[in-house]
């Protein structure tokens, strides 16, 4: 471990955490441009999301009478939170000593930390919709994070390990094996990303219809920079997961070392399957509808089950063998 | 011997003089001080004993002689409960005489009866006297049925309907029980004439102990059936029990005390004593265990049934006339055991299960004062109304269901262990009997301790010294076993079962 | 065991002590109290009779005391104090029918079976003489108690548990000689006592239930009835 | 210091925890005594207790003593070891909390209708039980102390009798005891039946066939199961739990349940010592049935302290998971991960108590100043009482598992154990581990959940009732107990490494070997098993969250606000899609909360639901929920007492001549037997 906890690797760290809070909103626009098209539609340009973040931060923000200082604090931690989980998965080189301070277990913790005050937010003012929006989204939420839990874990039983630096060495090591435990981890992985981004059929990031509303309906009473703050956030997640699916998964292309060219060459990759990962996302939502609210709970323990199938796959199938 | 006669005299001449005395208040102050003169003969009594100490070969000692011609024998055994007789008796006196004035008061009886109850609570006395010390099987009959012929008018004395009734039935079924233990009796002076030449000494329980293996097992295996159901009767085994709740219940409650308390350790310690000279006769023979595999099964029925009736009670006297039956069940039990680690743990038990019984029926009686029925659905919130007394019933009953620190924990724990080690399997039992039975009495306990008392309901005076020392001694006893009285109960074990548990 | 073996003061014992049996089939199948007490009566007599009779046979001579002893309680002092009572509480007429009389006979019949079936073990000891007797004896205490069973009245059943004392006299006297003179004598006061305390709760009980039936004695039980009140 | 400094300090905080139920009994005449001086003498047991353990800890090694009490020949024999010595800690550190907080606490109390004697006596008489328990070294002292603090736990349950319901928790709570300790009472008999005698020393050299090890197994963990509220015997636990005041609450929660803990590592693996992997199964089992039966069910909840109390459940379900883990990984050979399964059980023992101690003191504080249980009518609390807010919050967070309080880490520390069943041989073992973690996972989400809700609803949004409406902020005395247990629930996250060294000597002491590589990397680094496998480093994620939250802050409010144009916060009404201004009737409550939770996992449940049309045309929601096992296990077993006590009271007909009858056959009966 002590390898790579050297001033390089910390500064590349900072770097790299830096580079997720700014492509965070590209992701965003990239996604709503592909669905744009695929609706014949124009769409708003890929950057827009950058200017609406900036609009926000730049605008007052206006609190309700009955809102506690938490209601305050929230958009603070949720975006420390989030950033902080974001900032362990490697996005472009791997060994890097932020793996070492959090792992994967760690980086689902971060997350709930995140969604815990997200809907403690949501609470506050003492809407109706905001507790609404509160109880869905954590009912989404106990469902999803042991899904995806099991999903990581098929990954760190295979690699003996938790570290997600030491889980993409073991893969790349390893080359490319097919493994069933892997295509029901990552079928799992994908619901849960989907459910905890809050993208159809799940929750609809772009609804203001008050009774299908999760996300947003949390999030009604912030305006201002602490609502840039939570969408910001809610960008660094939906990139997050993008990330971890695609180095995770498929590390292939991941920069091995410190050199420019590696991180070079990480880069462009990494922004490929990001591209390639939005546009699906992109075109699921455009195929698919949304689900009643009640069916959401089927979804995930479908999720949770695929999940549970990967580990189960992989002590059955693949230790034993 | 002095010691002992002047245990036996006091209480008999203090019957005597209570049956003459007329007014009501001195008589009770008289009746108090007889019982404190037999503690201290008792006492006197035990420690002479003492200094007997140990014979040659390891064998506990043991004082004989003869009073009036009669033999009487003191040993380890029996000294304990004559002590236990006589503190009891003297503290159940302390509570008795407050209590007696209250019931003067209120009515219920006149300044007569109340003269007959002093006389016979000390005539009660005596004969438990005589039959815990007495060596002659038969003059332990006759008083085990002097104890009961002393008792069943103190049962009646309220003469209301239940009271007469309580009191036939107690009459008629330990009269029959005793009837068949005098069979028993004859049968083993039958074939103690086999064997012994003088028949003067063919009922000194010594003698018949000397030459128990020579005995003939058949005629003392039949002996012993009548014996046990005539003396079971008395202890209260099911299903010879029923005379008791109703006795227990209708009496005035310092009779219940000491009935409770105290009769049935005297007709227990008949059993044993009895079952000593079975066992030796049947040592040989094709069942040497019958007399402990008898008392095994009577001891774990009366239990388990005991612990059952305590669900359905309705009077709180009544209720806790059942819980001596689970007890004395379980002392059974543990006598039927054998060994010396059971053998001791009831021991203790009947020491312990005394305290603490006597100290919850004197409690009772206050409760039953203040709320003015014996009736359980009418108790309610003694705690808010007389702390003194809720928390004494409270503890009282905590301490009989077996909790430590208290003793009955202690004696429990050493038949469990004991239970364990022999027959692994009856434990399951003695368990599940533990448990019901705990749970039918604190069903009925926490409405009438806690809660809201009705309105109306006020403290009465109570004389909470004598609940304070049993539970203070029962408290003791669960922390610490003092050197002498665990030598002394070592003693009588090593009577019992001819093995020392030290 | 043959009869002839025996001497003629035991066969006299053996005679004695069967009719002290028929007694108690009598006291259990009699009907009427008063005839009752009279068949009670005479089974004390033959009790202190049997005692005479061993007392002669093997010269014992503290047993002519214990004899006399008995004729005066059991044949005498208790039958009169009966006697007495019954005519105190007006029950001279009284009669008492059995609920079924051949079953309950049929009962005693099995009982003395199953008292000489008992002691049939006794018989390697070799003592013949005296299992039959204590054999008769047991019958007579467990009749006793099958009469106080059986019997709902009171003076009735005092009249059963007499009869099991005449049972436990017999035992005592033709098995062993007699007990402890201390003992019988304590023993017999004890009796008389009981004797005694009978009769005051004979008065208590009719006080209070205005009858002697013990079968109206059940206020006090668990079960819950239609008289199920708890004593208060 | 010495381990007989150790001892002595140990000693002392029996004494002063005794004193203080001695002292109790001025209260009386002087109500004022309790507050003043018994409270703070358990205050002081508890610190004393505190540096007992941490010296037994930091020293290492075991120091025996017997005292002239017990049986003859089975004096009391006292030890202060590791184990004892972790959980001495583990008592003394919520025991000081209380002795802060009960002072101001009990003040309320001084004008009740209730003996303070009992109040201040019996909690003295509960931590003198539960520290003897811990320091017991013969089976008898260790049954005397743990009737002591069954008993007295169960009159400070009763305590407030004037409710029925009360009562009847009382009375399930002390029936459930008894019968557990009978339980254990026996378990003991059958280790000494074995062995030579009593004493610990004895019980550890026994020889146990087999058949015998199980039966003793058996018996102490349904005993100390019971105790632990170890689904299906957790009945008596959400009823008696809430009723008592509340910071005995957090001591019977808190502190007792790791008290059966402690008994159970203590008999399971210190005097059995040899465990098949059947054990590590049904321990595994039935601490997963536990953990996501008492998080659900702490979930339907809207009492408040009935809710933290079904949440102990889930939490010893949780430790229970690491132990039967540890037992799993002991009995196939894998020694250091039993003891990392084991120090995880061990340090969620900790975090347990002090989370819970640190809730149940705030549900404390606001039943002290809103006389008010019933989560559906607070809300709004933080702004009316905000340390109590601030510190509830650390507990809800530390409770829930996230980073970087203390439940994070031992629940991170579990997760680690499990993932090691790699190495184990048995491919069904092998997918059995996965399958809990699946489910220890699924809880921990749930927990979120479920404390979401509860601050969501008592703290935040708006009262929704008068009297929640004027709460007060308790006094310092009550604030100060809390904070001192929100410190600990950070400190104990922050600095897993520290804590974990301590802690290590335990499994050293019970199973011969420790966690060497948890501190290789120094005290940043948390390595368990190897800085390969895994890492976490609590100050830095702590000095990180920090960090960039406030820079974020400052940055937004400081730098960037200097150019802003307008007024930068403005307060308003709450927006709410434009509907009319809400009012706290509008809000969410606990119970609809739970509602989507609730269709998901209903069946586990009795759920009886209604919706009446009332006369004036509104409608009334009607919301009962159930728990299964009652019908499954509790009632079946009454009934069965209760129907053949029906049966045996025919023997009491009241017929005198049927009781002759029974004399008549049994005498016949018996002289049948006979020949």
């Amino acid at each position: 471990m002590d390898h790579y906890l050297t001033l390089p690797g910390w500064g590349l760290a900072v770097f790299q955490s830096l580079l997720y809070i700014a492509l965070a909103p590209l992701l965003v626009g990239w996604v709503r441009k592909v669905k744009a098209r695929l609706q014949n539609r124009h769409g708003a340009p890929v950057l827009q999301a950058y200017r609406d973040l900036y609009k926000l931060l730049a605008k007052e923000a206006r609190v309700a009478h009955t809102a506690s200082p938490l209601f305050r604090a929230a958009p603070y931690i949720v975006f420390t939170a989030t950033w902080m989980a974001a900032a362990t998965v490697p996005l472009l080189v791997v060994d890097l000593p932020t793996a070492a301070i959090a792992d994967i277990i760690v980086l689902v913790g971060l997350l709930a930390l995140a969604r815990v005050f997200l809907a403690l937010a949501g609470m506050d003012v003492g809407t109706a919709f905001g507790g609404m929006g509160a109880s869905r989204e954590m009912m989404i939420g106990a469902l999803a994070e042991p899904a995806m839990l099991m999903a990581v874990f098929t990954l760190t039983m295979t690699a003996h390990s938790t570290n997600l630096s030491s889980v993409i060495d073991h893969h790349l090591a390893e080359g490319f094996i097919l493994r069933p435990s892997y295509l029901f981890a990552l079928g799992g992985m994908v619901l849960v990303a989907i459910a905890e981004t809050g993208r159809i059929p799940v929750d609809n990031p772009t609804t203001h219809l008050e009774l299908t509303m999760i996300h947003e309906a949390m999030l009604l009473e912030y305006s201002g920079r602490h609502l840039a703050l939570m969408e910001w956030a809610a960008q660094v997640k939906l990139l997050l997961y993008g990330t971890l699916i695609a180095n995770v998964f498929l590390p292939w292309g991941i920069g091995r070392g410190m050199s420019a060219a590696a991180l070079g060459v990480g880069l462009a990759v990494v922004l490929a399957k990001l591209a390639a990962l939005g546009a699906g996302l992109a075109v699921g939502e455009t195929v698919l509808a949304k689900m009643r609210l009640f069916r959401a709970p089927a979804f995930l323990n479908l999720a949770l089950l695929l999940s549970l199938l990967g580990l189960l796959s992989h002590v059955i199938l693949e230790v034993g063998a | 011997m002095t010691a002992l006669s002047l245990v036996l005299l006091t209480p008999l001449l203090g019957a005597l003089a209570l049956g003459l005395i007329r007014p009501a208040a001195p008589a009770g102050w008289f009746n108090l001080g007889v019982s404190a003169v037999s503690l201290a003969a008792a006492l006197w009594l035990a420690w002479s004993l003492a200094l007997v100490g140990d014979q040659a070969g390891g064998a506990a000692g043991f004082i004989a002689g003869g009073i009036a011609g009669l033999p009487f024998r003191v040993d380890a055994f029996n000294v304990y409960l004559v002590v236990l007789t006589a503190f009891v008796g003297l503290t159940t006196s302390i509570f008795s005489r407050p209590y007696m004035r209250h019931v003067l008061d209120t009515g219920r009886i006149g300044a007569r009866r109340l003269r007959t109850y002093h006389s016979m609570y000390q005539l009660f006395m005596f004969t438990m006297l005589v039959a815990l010390t007495t060596d002659n099987l038969g003059v332990m009959w006759v008083a085990v049925e002097g104890a009961t012929l002393a008792t069943v008018l103190l049962v009646s004395l309220y003469r209301t309907p239940e009271a007469v009734e309580a009191a036939w039935k107690y009459f008629i079924l330990c009269g029959v029980g005793i009837a068949l233990a005098l069979f028993g009796t004859v049968l083993t002076y039958f074939a103690a004439q086999q064997v012994i030449t003088d028949p003067a000494a063919g009922l000194n329980w010594s003698t018949l102990y000397a030459e128990s293996g020579r005995l003939e097992p058949a005629v003392m295996r039949l002996a012993f059936v009548f014996l046990l159901v005539g003396y079971g009767t008395k202890v209260g085994l099911v299903p010879m029990h029923q005379w008791l709740p109703d006795a227990h219940s209708e009496g005035p409650t310092p009779m219940s005390a000491v009935l409770s308390g105290l009769l049935l350790n005297v007709a227990l310690y008949a059993v044993v004593r009895l079952k000593m000279l079975v066992d030796g006769s049947l040592v040989h023979s094709g069942s040497p265990h019958l007399a402990g595999y008898l008392l095994m099964g009577f001891g774990l029925v009366s239990f388990l049934v005991a612990g059952l009736f305590l669900h359905r009670q309705r009077d709180i006297k009544r209720m806790f006339s059942y819980s001596s039956i689970e007890h004395m069940g379980l002392m059974t039990f543990g006598f039927g055991l054998g060994g010396p680690l059971a053998t001791f743990g009831a021991l203790l038990h009947m020491l312990v299960h005394s305290l603490t019984k006597s100290a919850i029926f004197i409690t009772v009686g206050h409760a039953a004062h203040i709320a003015g029925t014996q009736a359980i659905a009418q108790i309610r919130g003694l705690i808010r109304t007389q702390p003194a007394v809720g928390w004494s019933l409270l503890i009282g009953v905590a301490a009989i269901a077996g909790f430590p620190p208290f003793g009955v924990f202690m004696s429990e724990f050493l038949l469990l262990t004991a239970t364990m080690k022999t027959a692994p399997w009856f434990t399951l039992a003695l368990l599940s009997g533990l448990a019901v039975a705990f749970a039918g009495l604190f069903r009925h306990l926490h409405p009438m301790v806690y809660g809201i008392p009705p309105e109306g309901q006020r403290p009465v005076e109570a004389n909470m010294v004598p609940v304070a020392i049993h539970l203070i001694l029962v408290l003791w006893l669960g922390l610490a076993i003092p050197v002498f009285l665990a030598d002394w109960l070592d003693r009588a074990t090593g009577l019992i079962t001819g093995t020392r548990l030290l | 065991m043959s009869l002839t073996l025996l001497p003629l003061l035991q066969q006299l014992v053996l005679v004695l002590a069967a009719i002290v049996l028929f007694l108690s089939f009598v006291l259990l199948a009699q009907t009427r109290l008063i005839s009752a007490i009279h068949a009670f009566a005479w089974q004390g007599g033959l009790v202190a009779a049997v005692t005479l009779v061993v007392a002669a046979a093997g010269q014992m001579p503290h047993l002519y005391f214990s004899a006399a002893l008995t004729l005066a309680l059991k044949a005498l002092l208790i039958p009169w104090m009966l006697h007495r009572l019954t005519r105190r509480l007006k029950l001279e007429r009284h009669t008492e029918s059995l609920q079924s009389p051949t079953l309950v006979t049929m009962a005693a019949v099995a009982l003395v079976i199953f008292s000489y079936w008992l002691v049939l073990p006794m018989i390697q000891a070799e003592l013949t003489f005296t299992r039959n007797i204590v054999a008769v004896s047991l019958a007579v205490v467990l009749i006793g108690l099958l009469m106080m069973v059986f019997r709902t009245q009171a003076v009735a059943q005092v009249l059963g548990f007499m009869s099991m004392e005449n049972g436990l006299f017999l035992a005592a006297v033709s098995a062993t000689g007699g007990m402890p003179l201390v003992v019988e004598l304590g023993v017999a006061f004890d009796v008389l006592v009981a004797m005694v305390l009978f009769g005051v709760f004979f008065l208590q009980i009719r006080e209070s239930i205005d009858s002697l039936d013990v079968d109206r004695l059940n206020r006090l039980r668990e079960t819950p009835g239609e008289t199920g009140a708890e004593g208060q | 210091m010495t381990m007989q400094t150790a001892l002595a300090l140990a000693g002392l905080a029996v004494a002063l925890a005794l004193t203080s139920a001695v002292v109790s009994l001025l209260a009386k005449r002087v109500p004022a005594t309790l507050r003043l001086v018994a409270t703070p003498l358990l205050g002081l047991a508890g610190l004393a207790a505190l540096a007992a353990g941490l010296a037994a800890l930091l020293l290492g090694g075991s120091i025996q003593a017997t005292l002239p009490l017990g049986l003859p020949w089975l004096p009391w024999h006292v030890r202060l070891d590791a184990l004892a010595g972790f959980f001495l800690l583990l008592i003394g550190v919520v025991t000081c909390a209380v002795g802060l907080y009960g002072p101001a606490y009990i003040r309320s109390f001084e004008h009740g209708p209730d003996s303070l004697t009992a109040l201040g006596g019996f909690s003295g008489l509960f931590v003198t039980g539960m520290l003897m328990v811990v320091l017991a070294d013969d089976a008898f002292l260790f049954m005397v102390a743990w009737e002591l603090m069954s008993l007295s736990s169960y009159f400070l349950v009763a305590y407030h009798h004037e409710h029925g319901a009360n009562r009847r928790a009382a009375f399930l709570y002390l029936l459930m005891a008894h019968v557990g300790g009978l339980m254990i009472l026996l378990g003991y008999g059958v280790l000494a039946a074995f062995g030579t005698g009593f004493s610990f020393t004895e019980l550890r050299a026994a020889q146990l066939p087999p058949v015998w090890a199980g039966v003793a197994f058996t018996l102490a963990f349904i005993g100390f199961g019971m105790k632990a509220g170890l689904v299906p015997l957790h009945a008596w636990l959400p009823a008696a739990h809430p009723v008592a005041p509340s910071h005995i609450s957090a001591l019977m929660s808190g502190v007792m349940l790791k008290v059966a803990v402690y008994g159970f590592i203590r008999v399971v693996f210190d005097l059995i010592g040899e465990f098949p992997w059947q054990w590590g199964v049904a321990v595994l089992t039935i601490g997963s049935v536990s953990a996501l039966y008492g998080v659900l069910a702490a979930m339907m909840q809207s009492d408040l302290k009935r809710l933290l109390a079904y949440s102990s459940v889930e939490n010893l379900g949780i430790i229970f998971i690491g132990l039967g883990l540890s037992l799993l990984f002991l009995s196939t050979g894998f020694r250091a991960l039993g003891a990392l399964a084991f120090v995880a059980a061990l340090y969620h023992c900790l975090n347990h108590a002090v989370f819970k101690g640190l809730l149940f003191l705030g549900a404390g504080a606001i039943l002290h100043s809103t006389h008010e249980h019933d989560l559906d009518q607070m809300g709004g609390l933080l702004r009316r009482m905000p340390w109590t807010g601030f510190f509830f919050l650390v507990g809800v967070l530390a409770i829930s598992a996230l980073p970087p309080f203390n439940g994070f880490v031992s629940e991170w520390l579990t997760f680690q154990a499990a993932l090691q069943s790699w190495q184990l041989e048995s491919g069904v073992l092998r997918s059995l581990v996965p399958i809990v973690s699946a489910v220890l996972a699924l809880t921990g989400a749930l927990v979120a959940a479920t404390f979401v809700k509860v601050y969501g609803i008592a703290f935040l949004g708006q009262a929704r009732s008068r009297h929640v409406r004027r709460a007060r902020p308790g006094p310092w005395g009550m604030q100060a107990g809390q904070g001192w247990l929100a410190l600990l629930c950070l400190l104990l996250g922050a600095f897993p490494t520290w804590v974990i060294e301590l802690i290590d000597a335990v499994p050293r002491e019970v199973l011969g070997g420790g966690l060497p590589q948890a501190g290789v990397h120094g005290w940043l680094w948390l390595t368990p098993v190897s800085a390969q496998t895994a890492s976490y480093s609590g100050p830095l994620v702590v000095l990180m969250l920090a960090g960039i939250g406030l820079t974020a802050f400052w940055g937004l409010n400081h730098l960037w606000a200097r150019g802003a144009p307008v007024r930068w916060v403005r307060r308003g009404d709450a927006w709410d899609c434009g509907f009319a201004p809400p009012s706290q009737r509008m809000q969410y409550t606990a119970t609809s909360f739970a509602q989507p939770i609730r269709r998901v996992f209903g069946l586990l449940f009795t759920i009886d639901e209604s919706v009446t049309q009332q006369e004036d045309g509104t409608a009334r929601h009607r919301l009962k929920i159930g728990d299964r096992f009652w019908g499954w296990l509790y009632l079946p077993i009454a009934d069965a007492v209760e129907s053949a006590a029906k049966r045996v009271v025919r023997l009491q007909s009241g017929s005198v001549r049927v009781y002759l009858g029974w004399t008549l056959a049994t005498l016949v009966g018996l002289l049948w037997i006979i020949t």
